[in-house]
């Protein structure tokens, strides 16, 4: 069961609609939001599929500039790390530092 | 004349003690006092920029990964000589396993208990070890002997009780080996070892010998007896592959009707003889 | 013992590699394809370090007992590079310091106090063998540079934090023989 | 309280994302919060820059640290020292028993407190009968508590009557002191941490802060990378250190030549007209020589002229040319706001007085001082070496609230707020550190208390004074947690309570009074040295049959040491001894500490001052209420410092002097030690904590690239180190660390080949008697390959 929290970049004049919108749907979770169009939000979903389709939705939204990962939790899997059934495909180019924050 | 009676096997005694030594000492060395000069046992064995490896150990390496690496070839080439001249003399002088056995067999005789080869397979079972091992290892993509190989395995429990103060399980094996000498002699390195058969078939034309004088023999046996790898040396087969040259024979013999001998006619030892798959 | 004679199972995971996460071979080891191989278990690399960073591990571990091993998070590698000049049989083969590629350290960030901002770390940093090229500091948080990055281990050993926030994967050791491997290898 | 997993999980996707834009929310996921029962508050007692900190305890046992975010000094911020420290309170290596030798070279054995304070005060008193009151001497600690300090040197000038009371901020602080004092006419800096939010320009000399003083580092890379632009960070120091990576400018100069380089800057500020003409007129003179006669500006601009940054770029070497230093200079002068922060490099140089004036001459000339953001600012070493030993008459020559000793109007002011006699504090300043401990080399002290402190491992060249401290004849008592390399040379071992395991206060850096709170019970028989000294001076009092002595601590009798008697003698020094002086802290009693967790900067004269925080800058009218109190005419600023009748702030000239020992054809390289952030000066602490000695074992040697190279040395090999004095043997790190023809080594290791103060050079100041530890020449040379190497800890 993945959750997700993203960082929304939304042009502010459209934040206060979309906020509205965003309270409607019973995955998603706004935790923060500044006037610089930023929108702090967790989504939970059944599986990473459900994920991507809920992100693709969002992301048609009026007024959503763009939507982005910046922490994904699949308890599952992390499970079955922890227990050493399986490895971790390990993805380098997260860590660049020019794409660090 | 008697002063020459047992002369062989106190010399080869003192080889083999050395040689243990080596082994034995090295880890602590290495240890306790960071000397580095000499590493490793008898798989390959470093002293300075000398090294040394096992040719059969250097030949799964390079049958197995499919690639070679001079330096490796380098390694063996001073062992492949000596078995191409000395025949098995690793086996009889140096090998950990045999020295063992032999602290083994004189506990034994101490302890006044006596022993039969109880089992004897035909001697061809010693070639098929080494074929079977090499063929085995390249199936499973893996030199067998390497991590399983009784007289590397000492080397290795050695350092690792050294080093790690733990021994290895594979150890068992060392155990094993010296187990089924209570049944038969040196049942493993007649039958089983396939570095010994490696070293024989190098040694096929060997320049040393144990030749018999027929105008001395008594055919008294007792250098039958004495073999410990079970050959008779009274039927000549002190000359044959599997013999390793440890003399035990020739100390036995009372009437040095066998005595160490070059091959008088010029043997055709090829030169270009690289140890092959059969 | 079984799966001793499971013959070329090895990549069908029944005979596993004991390379993992922080568990790597030593310096210039050949890819783990063939490094059970190529190693005759001569345990020359494992005497000759001063550092007792290389074990040598036993039947527990199938074909691959005898083979050395490095756990970094017991005892990192010090790269002194005396294993890879004993090597007898080019399983290490002999590179030099900087050339070393154990592996890739990975700072897990959610982990990491000096990322999670609680606290200011740079351990690693400080202790890394090519500091300010492999691990830079950035805004203080520590980054790996994967170009320069031995895989040495230094940082995990020295992490401070359980479980470690930076481990090393061992990402070289599954690569395909790469060109210069064969290179060396065809002399 | 507790947080379902999935909350858990749900809150962290949350900060994570929040965090990479910048944005606080309101969350909190702080496991170890709930792990403890309680949190106590208090001072972090590693470095100067006193970040306050939470020791959390779960049933009467520590188990976290953490910071807070409301603090000001640290934002909730703390390094891996201030993090993982709570593991030594019960630590299994502490000192819990009074251990007693009769000889050196007997093993110790232990004793009960009656008889460990009897023979304290026996050898005490034996020597002052036969040797006179100047044969004993007290050597404490920038890390005691203020308290601690004030009482031990109360009981030794005015019960023992010697001024021989000496501390280890003499080996770092002194020449800031010496600086200050000349060039402000009042120790201390005049801002504070808050300048460095308002700051433009950051000239950072002689401190790798980033190692030394992490957290507060933080501040200024904040600043910095907030506003890349607008912000300018100017690093001095012969050797890149984490603390130039974030530096705009990096000036690589020789070691030693910093005095050419400063005053090179101040002949382009005065060549090119830089300087504010108003407020050189206003506010300061120009000074020159021992005897501080006042001299003209022309005269100055003489002066300077012989120092053109083309004869500056030709003495400092490394990668100064004159356009740097000019521009470098130009930046000095035009940007809006100026801050200089400098520590050890600048403090610990054989003219380490005239270095602190050069610095502060820069800001007299421009007049980047007292506004938001300007300031001169000398870091502190050690948590406490400004509150206690600065403030609290830790050193041989003042008296607490900045008392000169000599000065016999103060000396008696003293002495009447005492309430003891006339003449019963000696008129001599006592012997300063290294005179102090050539003193016991030469067998002048007979008894020493050293407190707190390790000077056999601390002290400049240090073989040679633990050979008077292994003489006989002298008997030495430590008062520490754990054993030390002092320890191993002690007759008399008396184990102390630690940090939060008794009450005090630390002043840190920036003037600011922090008071810790007994958290927790002190492991066995340890006991705090408030007690200790109480105790031992009432002993005193009756083997020397001297009534005085027992009125030093007269006002302390039966008072509970673990918060009552800390209490009373921090309300003794404070109403008492700081009332009316620049350091005044009147208004910091325990209850307004105990109600302002970040504690109180001084000057806070009064109750209502204190707990608005106290001053922030000093001698502007409106900020300090004693520039106002003692203001003399309607300017601003007030300079009001004790040191300066004129209330003006004095520009100084002052020549170049390279330094004591330079490299020559024998020595060629430059050594230079210094610190790594997870260690604590000699480790005797931080070598405890697993953690912290995982990471670094060793000291090691740092070598630049192209030396490593030219001399066959690869990374990890082992090096002979070897000065006039002595040898070490070290493991090379090779890296672009130190310039060329320069190395540095850590200080923190124990083991005795690796202990780098055996070979550094004993020379000091002789304004501030400062030893420099910075400096001196060595050769190295290859020993063999990497050699594993264990960690040292002196254990019992």
């Amino acid at each position: 069961m993945p959750i997700g929290g993203f960082v929304v970049h939304v042009q502010p004049e459209e934040k206060e609609e979309l906020l509205r919108e965003l309270s409607r749907h019973p995955q998603v979770e706004v935790f923060g939001h500044d006037e610089k169009g930023h929108l702090i939000v967790v989504l939970e979903t059944e599986t990473s599929e459900e994920m991507e389709a809920l992100v693709e939705e969002l992301s048609r939204l009026r007024g959503v500039i763009n939507f982005n990962l910046a922490y994904l939790h699949a308890e599952d899997e992390v499970k079955k790390i922890e227990a050493g059934e399986i490895k971790p495909e390990i993805r380098f180019h997260r860590l660049r530092p020019e794409e660090s924050s | 004349m008697s002063g020459k009676k047992r002369r062989y096997s106190r010399w080869r005694l003192a080889v083999q003690t050395a040689a243990f030594l080596v082994i034995l000492i090295n880890p602590f060395l290495n240890y306790y006092w960071q000397f580095s000069f000499v590493q490793g046992w008898y798989q390959s064995l470093g002293i300075g920029k000398l090294w040394f490896v096992s040719p059969l150990e250097g030949l799964e390496s390079i049958l197995v990964s499919k690639t070679v690496y001079l330096p490796l070839l380098i390694g063996m080439l001073i062992p492949v000589l000596l078995a191409l001249f000395l025949g098995r003399v690793f086996c009889g002088w140096i090998c950990p396993i045999h020295f063992l056995s032999e602290l083994e067999d004189r506990l034994l005789r101490l302890l006044r208990i006596k022993r039969r080869d109880l089992w004897r397979l035909p001697r061809m079972v010693f070639w098929f070890a080494l074929i079977g091992e090499l063929l085995l290892s390249m199936i499973i993509g893996a030199p067998l002997f390497v991590f399983l190989s009784p007289p590397g395995l000492v080397g290795r429990e050695i350092m690792m009780a050294v080093f790690f103060h733990t021994l290895a399980l594979e150890g068992v094996i060392v155990v094993l080996v010296l187990t089924l000498n209570l049944f038969t002699r040196r049942f493993f390195c007649r039958y089983l070892c396939p570095l010994g058969a490696l070293l024989a078939f190098l040694g096929s034309k060997r320049r040393l010998l144990v030749v018999k004088r027929e105008e001395e023999c008594l055919k008294c046996g007792l250098c039958d007896r004495a073999c410990p790898l079970g050959l008779s040396p009274s039927q000549g087969e002190g000359a044959s592959l599997y013999c390793w040259n440890c003399g035990e024979c020739v100390d036995a013999c009372r009437l040095n009707a066998l005595a160490f001998r070059w091959r008088a006619i010029g043997p055709r030892v090829q030169s270009d003889s690289q140890p092959r798959d059969e | 013992m079984g799966s001793l004679l499971l013959p070329r199972l090895a990549h069908a995971g029944l005979l596993k590699s004991p390379v993992g996460i922080n568990h790597l071979r030593p310096p210039g080891a050949v890819p783990e394809e063939i490094f059970p191989a190529k190693c005759i278990r001569c345990g020359r690399c494992a005497e000759i370090c001063s550092y007792r960073s290389i074990r040598v591990l036993d039947i527990r571990y199938g074909v691959y007992a005898g083979t050395p091993l490095i756990n970094v998070e017991e005892v990192p590698c010090y790269l002194c590079m005396k294993c890879v000049d004993v090597c007898p049989t080019g399983t290490l083969r002999r590179v030099s310091q900087e050339e070393v590629r154990m592996g890739l350290a990975v700072i897990n960030r959610r982990q990491c106090v000096t990322w999670r901002g609680l606290a200011l770390c740079r351990t690693c940093y400080n202790v890394c063998p090519f500091k300010e090229k492999a691990i830079h500091l950035d805004q203080l948080r520590p980054v790996i540079d994967e170009r320069f990055c031995t895989g040495c281990g230094l940082c995990v050993h020295g992490c401070p934090l359980t479980p470690k926030a930076i481990n090393i994967e061992p990402v070289y050791a599954f690569e395909r023989k790469s060109r210069d491997v064969r290179e060396e290898e065809a002399l | 309280m507790a947080l379902s997993r999935r909350e858990f999980l749900k809150r962290t996707a949350a900060l994570t994302a929040a965090s990479l834009v910048g944005m606080n929310l309101p969350l909190k996921v702080d496991r170890a919060q709930a792990d403890a029962d309680r949190w106590v508050r208090g001072t972090c007692r590693f470095c100067g820059v006193g970040c306050r900190v939470e020791l959390g305890i779960k049933d009467g046992r520590p188990v976290a640290i953490r910071g807070v975010p409301q603090s000001r000094t640290n934002m909730g911020y703390l390094c891996m020292k201030g993090m993982l420290f709570y593991q030594l309170m019960r630590h299994p290596d502490r000192l819990t028993k009074p251990l007693y030798r009769e000889s050196k070279k007997e093993k110790f054995r232990e004793i009960s407190w009656e008889e460990a304070l009897s023979i304290a005060a026996k050898k005490f008193a034996e020597s002052i009968k036969n040797h006179g009151p100047d044969s004993v001497a007290y050597y404490g600690s920038g890390q005691a508590l203020t308290e601690e300090t004030y009482l031990f040197q109360k009981i030794m000038r005015a019960g023992l009557r010697t001024n021989n009371v000496e501390g280890n901020p003499r080996l770092c602080m002194a020449s800031a002191v010496g600086g200050y004092i000349t060039s402000f006419g009042a120790d201390e800096p005049i801002g504070s941490y808050a300048d460095i939010e308002q700051a433009f320009c950051f000239f950072i000399i002689g401190s790798n802060m980033a190692e030394a003083h992490p957290v507060l580092f933080r501040r200024v890379m904040r600043r910095k990378l907030d506003n890349p632009r607008e912000v300018t960070v100017i690093n001095a120091d012969p050797r890149r250190s984490p603390t130039s990576r974030i530096a705009d400018i990096h000036l690589q100069f020789k070691p030693g030549t910093d005095l050419a380089l400063l005053n090179a800057m101040a002949y382009v500020i005065v060549e090119e007209k830089l300087y504010n003409e108003d407020f050189l007129n206003n506010y300061c003179t120009f000074r020159v020589g021992k005897e501080k006669k006042e001299v003209s500006f022309e005269d100055y601009k003489k002066f300077i002229s012989a120092y053109t940054p083309e004869k500056a770029a030709d003495i400092c070497g490394g990668n100064i040319t004159p356009d740097l230093i000019r521009k470098v200079a130009r930046i000095f002068a035009t940007s809006p706001a100026t801050m200089s922060l400098w520590t050890m490099g600048i403090n610990q140089r054989i003219r380490g007085v005239w270095a602190n004036n050069l610095i502060h001459n820069l800001h007299l000339l421009t007049g980047q001082l007292c506004r938001p953001g300007a300031d001169s600012f000398s870091l502190t070493g050690q948590p406490n070496a400004c509150g206690g030993v600065r403030e609290g008459g830790g050193l041989c020559h003042i008296l607490p609230g900045h008392r000169p000793v000599k000065v016999d109007k103060l000396r008696h002011e003293v002495e009447d707020l005492w309430g003891v006699p006339r003449g019963r504090i000696p008129a001599k300043p006592g012997y300063h550190t290294i005179a102090m401990f050539s003193a016991v080399n030469e067998g002048k002290i007979k008894a020493i208390w050293i407190n707190c402190t390790s000077p056999a491992q601390s002290l400049p060249n240090c073989d040679k004074y633990r050979k008077g401290m292994a003489r006989e004849d002298v008997f030495i008592i430590v008062t520490d947690i754990f054993p030390t390399k002092t320890t191993e040379l002690a007759n008399l071992i008396l184990p102390t309570a630690f940090h939060f395991e008794k009450t005090g206060v630390f002043g840190c850096t920036e003037r600011r009074s922090q008071l810790t709170l007994k958290a927790i019970d002190p492991p066995g028989e340890a006991k705090p040295e408030v007690w200790i000294a109480r105790e031992w001076a009432l002993k005193l009092a009756e083997e020397l049959n001297d009534p005085v002595i027992k009125k030093c601590v007269e006002p302390f009798l039966g008072l509970e040491p673990g918060y009552e008697l800390p209490k009373a003698i921090w309300t003794e020094y404070t109403q008492k001894l700081t009332a009316g002086r620049d350091n005044d802290l009147r208004g910091a009693t325990y209850e307004v500490l105990q109600q302002l967790p970040d504690g109180v900067q001084w000057p806070a004269p009064t109750k209502e001052w204190a707990l608005k925080g106290g001053t922030y800058k000093k001698f502007v009218r409106g900020l300090d209420p004693l520039a106002d109190e003692h203001a003399i005419d309607e300017k601003p600023y007030q300079f009001y410092g004790p040191a300066h009748k004129d209330h003006k702030l004095w520009v100084w000239l002052r020549p170049y002097k390279g330094p004591a020992e330079e490299p020559d054809a024998e020595y060629p390289f430059y050594l230079s030690t210094g610190r790594v952030i997870d260690h604590w000066h000699t480790s005797s602490m931080t070598g405890r904590i697993k953690e912290l000695m995982r990471a670094n074992p060793y000291a090691y040697i740092e070598i630049n690239p192209k030396d490593a190279q030219r001399l066959g040395i690869k990374p990890g090999d082992m090096v002979l180190v070897e000065t006039r004095r002595g040898k070490n043997i070290l493991p090379a790190k090779v890296y672009e660390g130190p310039m060329e023809g320069m190395v540095f080594v850590y200080w923190y290791d124990m083991a005795e080949d690796r202990m780098i103060n055996r070979v550094t050079k004993d020379a000091f100041d002789p304004g501030s008697k400062e030893p420099e530890f910075k400096i001196c020449a060595c050769r190295i040379k290859r020993l063999s390959g990497p050699k594993p190497l264990k960690p040292y800890l002196v254990r019992l």
